[in-house]
């Protein structure tokens, strides 16, 4: 490359760089919220983006959506540094990793900009207040218990499905199912924790492999919403209906085929457009200064007061349990 | 000297090129060419390196679109826009290095771009296939197994393949591109009675080649081009082997080969017993410096993995190598390199130069270490000494900052020759040092050989080229088979001797 | 050289030059449409989310043009991080967790290298395996948890700036850069490099040690693999087995948007130093003016294969 | 350019013309590791050797098996698509919503056809005459293809009816679907490669493009004409996977490509073209899902599956190495 091209090229980087050095000050966009999700385009986080959309109308905030596109969480980490660039005035986040995003989630509350985390926590000292879908000994119970409806005996062998392995709420889950069996039912044995990779066909292909050798086993959990329909067609496929039972975490419309043909009796699963809805709320009330665990609860709209069950932990709610009576009522 | 007319009466041309010439960027390669090609003979092209040979032959192919002219075919103009249109006209090209499709078998070679036998129910019937290409090879009394992949044969029955090819597309004229170059003596023979059968079937055959021998040999007529211009035609028996080269350098040679006498100094390289398995076994040899050894031998007799088992790049597995009285062991090329062994490999473009690489980054690639200063290359130093080396090795027609790649043959010869110089080595070992090169380089590098003896230079030639051996070789050593079969004195020289050791005919004599 | 080629070279821009002004206009364009884009900060700031990818590609550009290829850059980033991250859990102190890291990226490139130059078998090919294998490693040794109980000081190998402005691993890239620059160019290794992409057979007979040039070439991409670990692990100060995920298409797309050719023998350290700030600025931008994710994906992918298309036409014309 | 080494060679082993055929089948190595891989799990599995068992795991590697075959012709002509993952997803999204509106599986499964093959032919375009190489060219597309998918398929939920669902449920002969759509794409490959003037073509412009060139082929026109090839596998690759799950998933067969290339080398075609056969992308994709399905019936923790995978793959390229070294060929 000519010596003169470089000079060109230089010169006008400086120039161009000390030129925009002048529009550093113009005033922060107000009230726009970052809605951080695990990622994006996946009809979970698209229901809880649109709760959030519902409550930004109704409190006046602009909700800027966004994630990476798989569950990266360096992408995750790159998204906040992006909005702490530009002030926005609140960050809320459902993190891939508890410890990765709390690095960038400091950097944001240094920079003034009002952070939580909802869906999936982060390190309780980066973030105020975090919105709890469900608690997770009650998700805990609440899964076994379905499990030993559908199953009819909480006696055998039991598969857990799970997402990756490094999933945190999953691995709290499979964590509280172990407690809660333990506990209330010592016949139950959970033989295999394996990884569906949030993938349909790899959740189906685990399943299909795990029950074809080992067919006597009771039922199988599905911790994650994706796993379900892939573990019931594993089973259909099998021809094990009615013998092996499924229950597990369940996005309403991915399952009500299933719900529909008898081969799913329960599963449950918190309302995702509400999270997103609750979560603008609770970041209004921050933006507002009014947000006061002292008082036990917080304003959520058509949601009604939400229950702090800890300091900084409001708690959504207790989880939905969908059967085929009463799935048709959810749109999401 | 002013352009003759082609001697043919233009109505007994089947194919013709009428005043054709083809510029790259303004420049002509070759201009004006006016040729006639009957068919039932062998017309032979000659000609230093760029002379137009090969850009001709590319127009003629359809390879190229000429610049002016245009080709006739039994008089009528035809225009090709592509190989395959040539082709179709009933023109085949048989390039100089082999061109097949290795993966595929024999007799698909025979067909590839070509419109395969049908079978009744759709697609193609391979056994037609197999049956034609075997018929094809038994007209040119040759067995091969037609369905083993190309990639299992040697390169003379590559050459074959080829032609092969070139019978299955109905071609009436086959242009050779230097065909013998990677054949034996015998291969070569066997090749020229294929061309003599072709001639007899009545195809024309266009034939180049570096060796003028083969001109006298099989051709009818020849034409000599100069600078992109045609300087002589004319019957092949109305030449001499002078009348040729004067012809096609534009001035008379009344010696190809300058050799002066040098005695011989102390034995600087010896070999015993040294083997390499399934290469060569059993070498002894001694070479005293200031002397040219030749190693004559066939194609696959062992010459080339011996030079590179001193070369360091297939070590010899057996036996005692000996440098200056002492036994060395040399494991790789860095060894040799610092025994003060250089080896000139026999394909330059892809074992010798890398061809995208400028004059200067070539020639100092191999002694970078000389011009690196904290670790980084100085390259006005570098330059400088490239341009040296260039001048020294008058290496012609570019800068020294030009990449090899746009050199002529002899002159990317020449910068390899530098290259492997710049090593400053006492032992050096040419393998083929003038193949593809042309008569006036030759002469350059024949020189620059005899001035390397009588430095004191020890040098080993490997050479197929008999002409070569018994003008510049001291003494020639003949291989075959892996072993020394013969070793002959500069008075015991004799064609006959040398071929039959070379053929593996008689025991070692001497 | 002919009168008119020279003209040529001189009136055809150079590659990078193209590169550099596309660079310059894609900034310009950026903030233009999206104001307050522009400021020194956040260009400066915005460099922490190329510097590991832009290190991995300056090795990766080595290989490159020495006619290698290596996909499994993502992988031993997770093993790296993973190595910093379970070594200090089990007691290691800090600093010695982090040599450990550098330590299994060098191994982990080493290993690629021995393996290409003595099976012979096309690089692709292996570090395909080794793309299954180092996760795996990862996965194993981590069994799917994640280490995050670093001390405060990590921070400083991917959270801190220089004087408020200049991100530590911007530095860290600008030198590096430099550094393989320098050496890809200038020195004899270098100069081998290209004769192995070029020729690899003329390299062996001139008594270039082809197999440990190459070897070479992995394994200084591998401790560039072991840096960014470092940095990334600091970052996001977690270590856990899915860290890298998908990278290698990326980085290699950097290269060849940087002019590399992918067969070999030709590139240069500006072009793909080029070729990050491209790809990482248009993510960076269309990210920060509020574009989601999705759309980001396929702007980039329409980037690349324009930007790489208009190269092409470029070298063409220049003929 | 390639060009070969002039070293002289040795005086031939005697070896009779078919063991050498056989010897150098591209696929035999592999062949040969996945016959001893099977040995070992039929004694040291239980559950393994089963008709149900094994039936399972080729239909778990159908979808792979079936883009891998297609992909294996583009890497046989010289070029690479690395865009598979995404163009099956597009595929299924198209398959998808053409199934929800109008029903069946015909329809749907010739419009995923079509689309796949319009892309492919992008694909093929950029690559050819458009000089971006192909691993360049086909990263892109399969970003872009991937964003096109998550932006319009991310939010909905496509649930197929049954009769949408026949090229990857049910087993109407007693086979199942997919592994039906799976021989038959074989036996189609099969035909193409040794039948036709294509297919043959294939080889001959992946083993040497300059002389293909010079004979006239078309080159460009052969390897645009793989892309498509490999764009309309993805189309029936989509419809097998919607038919096997019933459902859409924007991120479906994210990471495909990668599964896709290293079913075709671990297969032993020749990554750089010209080398290969029909043969070698199943048994490459059957590896892998023999070594998946034996992990899970181990009860091999899910941490270890890469590993274990990862090793298996390099032990089997390490094999076909050492195997090339020793019998002298070059890759």
């Amino acid at each position: 490359m000519g010596t003169w091209i470089r000079a060109v090229i230089v010169g006008s980087t400086l120039a161009l760089l000390s030129a925009c050095g002048q529009s550093t000050g113009s005033a922060p966009t107000n009230a726009v919220v970052g809605m951080l999700a695990k990622f994006t385009s996946d009809p979970y986080f698209v229901a809880a983006n649109k709760g959030a959309e519902e409550a930004g109308r109704e409190l006046g905030l602009t909700v800027e959506f966004n994630g990476p596109v798989d569950a990266n969480v360096a992408a995750q980490a790159d998204i906040i540094d992006r909005w702490v660039r530009r002030r926005v005035a609140a960050i809320a986040v459902s993190a891939n990793d508890p410890n990765a995003l709390a690095p960038a989630l400091k950097r944001a509350a240094a920079a003034g900009i009002k952070t939580m985390s909802w869906d999936a926590d982060v390190a309780p000292d980066a973030r105020p207040v975090f919105l709890s879908q469900a608690s997770f000994e009650g998700m805990g119970k609440t899964l076994v218990e379905m499990m030993v409806r559908s199953a009819g005996t909480a006696a055998g062998d039991f598969l857990i499905i799970t997402a990756v392995l490094t999933a945190p709420n999953q691995n709290r889950w499979i964590e509280e199912i172990r407690k809660y069996a333990a506990a209330t039912y010592p016949q139950m044995r959970i033989a295999a924790v394996l990884p569906g990779d949030e993938d349909l066909e790899k959740s189906k292909n685990v399943a299909l492999n795990y029950l074809q050798a080992n067919p006597g086993t009771k039922g199988v959990f599905c911790v994650t919403g994706i796993a379900t329909p892939g573990v019931l067609e594993a089973v259909k496929q099998l021809g094990l209906t009615g013998k092996v039972a499924v229950t597990g975490l369940g996005v309403p419309s991915l399952i009500r085929p299933y719900l529909k043909d008898g081969s799913l009796e329960e599963a449950a699963l918190w309302n995702p457009v509400d999270i997103g809805y609750a979560a603008m709320y609770i970041v209004n009330a921050q933006l507002k200064g009014t947000l006061s665990p002292q008082s036990g609860y917080v304003a959520a709209g058509r949601l009604g007061k939400l229950r702090f069950i800890a300091n900084d932990i409001v708690l959504l709610g207790e989880p939905l349990i969908f059967t085929k009576d009463n799935v048709d009522q959810f749109e999401f | 000297m002013s352009a003759p007319a082609e001697l043919l009466p233009t109505a007994a041309a089947d194919f013709a090129l009428r005043g054709v010439g083809k510029s790259f960027a303004g420049v002509f390669a070759c201009r004006g060419i006016d040729l006639n090609v009957r068919c039932g003979e062998v017309l032979a092209i000659a000609g230093e390196n760029g002379a137009g040979k090969s850009t001709l032959m590319k127009c003629l192919h359809g390879y190229y679109l000429p610049s002016e002219g245009h080709i006739e075919i039994r008089g009528v103009p035809v225009s090709f826009r592509s190989p395959r249109d040539a082709e179709a006209a009933g023109i085949a090209m048989i390039p100089q290095e082999v061109d097949l499709f290795p993966e595929l078998s024999v007799a698909e070679n025979l067909f590839v771009g070509r419109k395969r036998p049908r079978a009744r129910w759709g697609g193609f019937d391979v056994h037609a296939m197999q049956l034609r290409a075997r018929e094809i090879l038994a007209s040119l009394k040759v067995e091969l197994d037609v369905a083993q992949p190309v990639r299992c044969l040697a390169a003379a029955h590559c050459k074959l393949v080829e032609i092969a090819r070139a019978l299955n597309q109905d071609a009436r004229l086959i242009i050779m591109d230097e065909p013998t170059a990677a054949l034996t003596e015998r291969e070569a023979e066997n090749l020229f009675g294929v061309v003599a059968q072709l001639r007899a079937r009545g195809l024309a055959v266009i034939y180049i080649t570096h060796r003028l021998e083969e001109i006298f040999r099989i051709s009818d007529r020849l034409v000599v081009l100069r600078d992109g211009a045609l300087v002589a035609a004319g019957p092949t028996s109305d030449f001499d082997t002078s009348q040729l080269i004067a012809a096609m350098v534009g001035r008379p040679l009344e010696q190809l080969f300058v050799r002066n006498p040098h005695p011989p100094g102390e034995t600087v390289l010896e070999l015993r017993k040294l083997a390499r398995r399934g290469q060569f076994t059993g070498i002894d040899l001694a070479l005293r410096s200031g002397e040219v050894l030749g190693v004559a031998g066939l194609i696959g007799a062992g010459r080339t993995a011996l030079a590179q088992a001193l070369f360091g790049i297939a070590p010899a597995d057996s036996g005692e190598i000996l440098i200056g009285g002492r036994a060395v062991r040399i494991r790789s090329v860095a060894d040799a390199v610092s025994l003060g062994i250089a080896y000139l490999p026999e394909e330059r473009r892809s074992q010798g130069l890398v061809l995208p690489f400028s004059i200067t980054q070539n020639i100092s690639f191999a002694v970078l270490a000389r011009f690196t200063r904290f670790g980084f290359v100085a390259r006005r130093r570098e330059a400088c000494f490239a341009q040296e080396e260039a001048r020294r090795f008058s290496i012609r027609g570019a800068d020294v900052e030009a990449p090899v790649e746009v050199l002529s043959g002899g002159n990317q010869q020449k910068v390899l020759i530098a290259k492997v110089l710049a090593l400053d080595p006492r032992i050096i070992v040419f393998d083929e040092p003038t193949r593809g090169v042309d008569v006036g380089a030759k002469t350059e590098i024949y020189a620059v050989i005899d001035a390397l003896a009588r430095e004191g230079k020890a040098i080993l030639l490997i050479s197929s080229e008999m002409n070569e051996l018994f003008s510049m070789a001291d003494r020639i050593l003949v291989m075959c088979k892996g072993r020394v079969t013969g070793t002959f004195e500069r008075d015991e020289f004799s064609a006959a001797a040398i071929g039959a050791a070379a053929a593996g005919v008689a025991r070692s004599r001497a | 050289m002919s009168v008119t080629t020279s003209l040529r070279r001189l009136t055809w821009p150079s590659r990078d030059a193209v590169l550099a002004v596309l660079f310059i206009a894609e900034v310009a364009m950026i903030g233009i449409l999206v104001p307050g884009y522009l400021s020194p900060y956040g260009l400066l700031d915005a460099s922490r989310q190329f510097a590991e990818v832009g290190l991995i590609a300056l090795g990766m550009t080595l290989i490159i043009v020495a006619g290698g290829i290596d996909l499994s850059v993502g992988s031993l980033l997770a093993l790296v991080s993973v190595t910093i991250g379970f070594s200090f859990q089990a007691g290691l102190p800090l600093g010695a967790a982090l040599f450990a890291g550098l330590a299994v990226g060098a191994a982990g490139g080493f290993f690629n290298g021995v393996m290409v130059t003595s099976l012979r078998l096309h690089p692709l090919v292996v570090t395909l395996a080794t793309f299954a294998l180092y996760r795996g490693i990862a996965f194993a040794v981590s069994k799917g948890a994640a280490v995050s109980s670093f001390p405060e000081w990590f921070g400083i190998f991917g959270q801190t700036s220089i004087g408020g402005l200049v991100p530590v691993q911007l530095i860290c890239f600008a030198l590096l850069a430099l550094v393989l620059a320098l050496l890809l160019a200038r020195t004899p290794f270098g100069r081998r490099l290209y004769a192995i992409g070029n020729n690899e057979l003329a390299a062996r007979f001139s008594g270039v040690n082809t197999a440990l040039t190459r070897i070479i070439a992995y394994t200084l991409t591998g401790c560039l693999v072991g840096l960014a670990g470092i940095i990334y692990t600091s970052r996001i100060s977690s270590a856990r087995g899915n860290a890298g995920y998908g990278l290698e298409l990326t980085v290699i797309a950097m290269v060849v948007l940087g002019g590399t050719r992918i067969t070999g023998g030709s590139g240069t350290v500006l072009g793909t130093v080029l070729g990050v700030l491209i790809l990482s600025y248009l993510q960076d931008g269309l990210t920060y003016g509020g574009v989601r994710s999705d759309w980001a994906l396929i702007v980039t992918g329409a980037f690349l294969i324009v930007a790489v298309l208009l190269n092409e036409i470029f070298r063409r014309v220049r003929r | 350019m390639a060009v070969e080494t002039q070293v002289e060679m040795p005086m031939a082993r005697a070896m009779t013309s078919r063991e050498r055929r056989w010897r150098s089948w591209p696929q035999t190595p592999s062949l040969v590791f996945l016959v001893v891989l099977i040995v070992v799990l039929c004694v040291t599995t239980p559950g393994f050797a089963t008709a149900a068992n094994l039936r399972g795991v080729i239909e778990q590697v159908a979808v792979v098996a079936i883009v891998a075959l297609a992909v294996n012709q583009v890497v046989l002509a010289g070029e690479i698509d690395v865009s598979t993952g995404s163009l099956v997803a597009i595929c299924s999204f198209v398959y998808g919503n053409v199934a929800l509106s109008q029903g069946g599986a015909w329809l749907p499964l010739c419009a995923a056809l079509i689309a796949g093959g319009a892309i492919g032919a992008v694909n093929g375009v950029l690559s050819t005459y458009g000089r971006v190489p192909s691993i360049v060219a086909t990263v892109g597309t399969q970003f872009i293809l991937r964003g096109i998918v998550l932006l319009a398929g991310g939010a909905q939920v496509l649930n197929l009816a049954v009769d949408s669902r026949s090229f990857g449920a049910g087993a109407p002969l007693g086979i199942p679907t997919s592994i039906v759509v799976l021989a038959a794409i074989f036996l189609a490959m099969q035909w193409l490669s040794s039948h036709t003037t294509f297919g043959r073509d294939i080889y001959a412009v992946g083993g040497n493009s300059r002389a293909a060139l010079a004979t006239g082929l078309p080159i460009h026109r052969i390897r645009l004409l793989t892309f498509v090839l490999s764009g309309v596998s993805c189309g029936l690759a989509a419809a097998v996977l919607l038919g096997q799950i019933g459902q859409l998933q924007a991120t479906a067969a994210t990471g495909l490509e990668l599964k896709v290339i290293a079913a075709i080398v671990l297969g032993g075609t020749r990554i750089t073209g010209g080398r290969g056969s029909n043969v070698s992308p199943v048994i490459g994709a059957v590896l892998v899902g023999v070594i998946l399905n034996a992990l899970t019936l181990n009860r091999v923790s899910g941490a270890y599956e890469l590993l274990v995978l990862g090793a298996l793959i390099l032990a089997a390229v390490s094999f076909e190495g050492v195997r090339q070294r020793l019998s002298g060929e070059r890759n």
